[in-house]
């Protein structure tokens, strides 16, 4: 591995898990980045990737729980995980302070992800070496 | 794939402006996108659905990778119909994208 | 009534082709004569040999194979789209029924379903 | 209106309301359909769809509120609203039942909408006059 | 529009033995689908996204209606580039959609 | 650092375009040197004479008009996609600059973003 030299991705989710592969495809590159020895600076998730961030998905049994294996990911690796606050909201996806703003009984971001805005995805593209993309294929 | 493998890919890959990653399927417009901005001295990758074009058939003469679990899980293989593409893994995709002056996602 | 059910999108990039075989599954459980319909990258679902659990997915390619004991009644892919994607018979899911993509095909069904 | 014979419509929604036009084209249709004294005996959520039955979108301010929408209509309407289950569940769609079942400590489908099988698809098939899909474009 | 008109949409919708309702934009496989099982006989109806394709042109013989919120959401009109089109309001897709012997959405 | 944003999605029947928009409007409210390219069924973003309240939509057209006041550098159109859906500058929103893609275009910028 020592002929790469180290560098920091920031990986950004555009589709939704068990809809797109792009969820599968983003950890297995998180993954193989960490395995050699790259940081990863931040995990965004924007558009439909936002989905990724909730508390209610529930798998089927005969297939990978995409969410846990991402939620496990992230707090072993300690990276800092958002869903743009934009995108949640008007997909139904509110954590406890925006459930309170909006007066609705039930929240359904699951920490350690956290609801921020475009501004995150900025700083990435100032800070990271690469920022890349993992989206939805031609599936609609 | 073993280690020096990898070290490979990362030496082609600085070798590379711009490495392209593509999951669209052929025939998606994204794929002409894609292929109109690809310079020969540029790298493509095709990842997910996009390593259908290995069936389909691909015109350039940038370099070409192909993310083998993507080939494996579609019942393909990188002599299925296209010459010169070289299978690599999410190490090895790590590797070009750590090494690439810059990365474009398709 | 029998259906014609279609599907165009490629494996496993989405799950969008799941879910419409999932139309043509639950059709046949309820005994209502269906027809799958594979077309453009969709073909490519037809494919002998996949390996889907490389990217921790399940395999489709056994369900087709076994569509006519679900009930559905046959396995139709438009020639034209096989024959892009480099595939003949041979090279697919047994029982595979290659059709031309035309007007009159449709017309041989009561309802077309695509998703 | 004379000239079109009543006729019974089920309209089933693929496509997610803020991420593609189809729960509005699928309004302004069930509207028109109702004006002209045609029946609506059924909307079927599936797929990406299941997210216009979730209770917990946000939309904003200065959009229409297409949820609320889609709800009064089909109060008003007396029509019956499903979201297909398996839809619903991967992804993150769950009621009060399907909470408790999967250990979940909220819930966030909207009445009247009910999670439901596909049978229920199947019934529209074969008692309803037409069934028309309203999709997502080509977004993705 | 008028209420007789909506009679006439009714009237066209009779005539065709397939009403086939695409909401794809131009380049999209889908409209190649759409189109290679449009019979002469059929009608086709243009909503959202397909609006565009009065705009890039339209190769068919089929009759051919527009969704006209959608073309006015987009700046177009009927006579954009494509001779033929018969602009609709919502009233007349649900006639359209009565009358047809068939539907099929793209 | 300078950013190419690619909008290659219809107006209105997705969100998708307008996502892309948000990037650039947020890039350019952090003072990041931001250009918009439209191409494909995208150069329809650009049309004048919009209307999408007719859908109970909100319209862009104005945002895209006043995208210099917002910091954009420039919109960008394929010039092929323009001929393709019927337009010339005459028919776009002010300030559109029509342009060849081709790899040199990419080359002209530090990162390229196409959702």
């Amino acid at each position: 591995m020592s002929a790469v030299k180290p560098v920091s991705f920031t990986l950004v989710i555009t589709g939704a898990p068990y809809v797109s592969q792009a969820p599968q495809t983003a950890l297995s590159f998180a993954r193989a980045a960490v395995s050699a020895g790259h940081a990863i600076d931040r995990v965004f998730l924007y558009g439909d990737g936002v989905h990724l961030a909730s508390s209610l998905c529930c798998a089927p049994s005969d297939e990978v729980n995409w969410h846990r294996e991402w939620s496990d990911f992230i707090a072993q690796q300690q990276i800092p995980a958002v869903a743009c606050i934009a995108s949640a909201l008007r997909r139904g996806l509110v954590d406890d302070g925006e459930a309170r703003r909006y007066e609705r009984d039930a929240h359904n971001v699951q920490p350690p992800f956290r609801l921020l805005g475009l501004g995150e995805w900025v700083e990435s593209m100032t800070s990271s070496s690469r920022v890349l993309y993992f989206q939805p294929g031609g599936g609609h | 794939m073993s280690e020096s493998s990898v070290a490979d890919g990362a030496g082609m890959a600085s070798r590379h402006a711009v490495l392209h990653i593509l999951n669209k399927p052929p025939g998606h417009a994204r794929t002409h996108l894609c292929l109109a901005t690809l310079a020969a001295t540029d790298a493509l990758v095709l990842i997910e659905d996009a390593v259908l074009a290995l069936a389909s058939g691909l015109d350039t003469s940038a370099a070409v990778y192909a993310l083998g679990p993507d080939l494996a899980a579609r019942g393909l293989a990188a002599d299925n119909g296209q010459t010169g593409v070289i299978v690599i893994d999410y190490e090895e995709l790590v590797a070009l994208a750590a090494g690439a002056d810059k990365t474009v996602s398709w | 009534m029998s259906v014609l059910v279609i599907v165009d999108r490629s494996p496993y990039g989405s799950w969008s082709g799941r879910e419409s075989m999932d139309m043509a599954l639950s059709l046949a459980a309820f005994d209502q004569p269906v027809t799958l319909l594979f077309s453009g990258v969709g073909v490519n679902w037809l494919r002998a040999g996949q390996d889907p659990a490389s990217i921790f997915q399940k395999a489709v390619e056994r369900n087709l194979a076994a569509a006519p004991i679900f009930g559905i009644g046959a396995l139709l892919a438009d020639q034209q789209s096989l024959e892009d994607f480099g595939l003949d018979a041979s090279q697919c899911v047994t029982g595979v029924m290659p059709v031309t993509v035309e007007p009159t095909l449709l017309a041989r069904f009561d309802d077309v379903v695509c998703l």
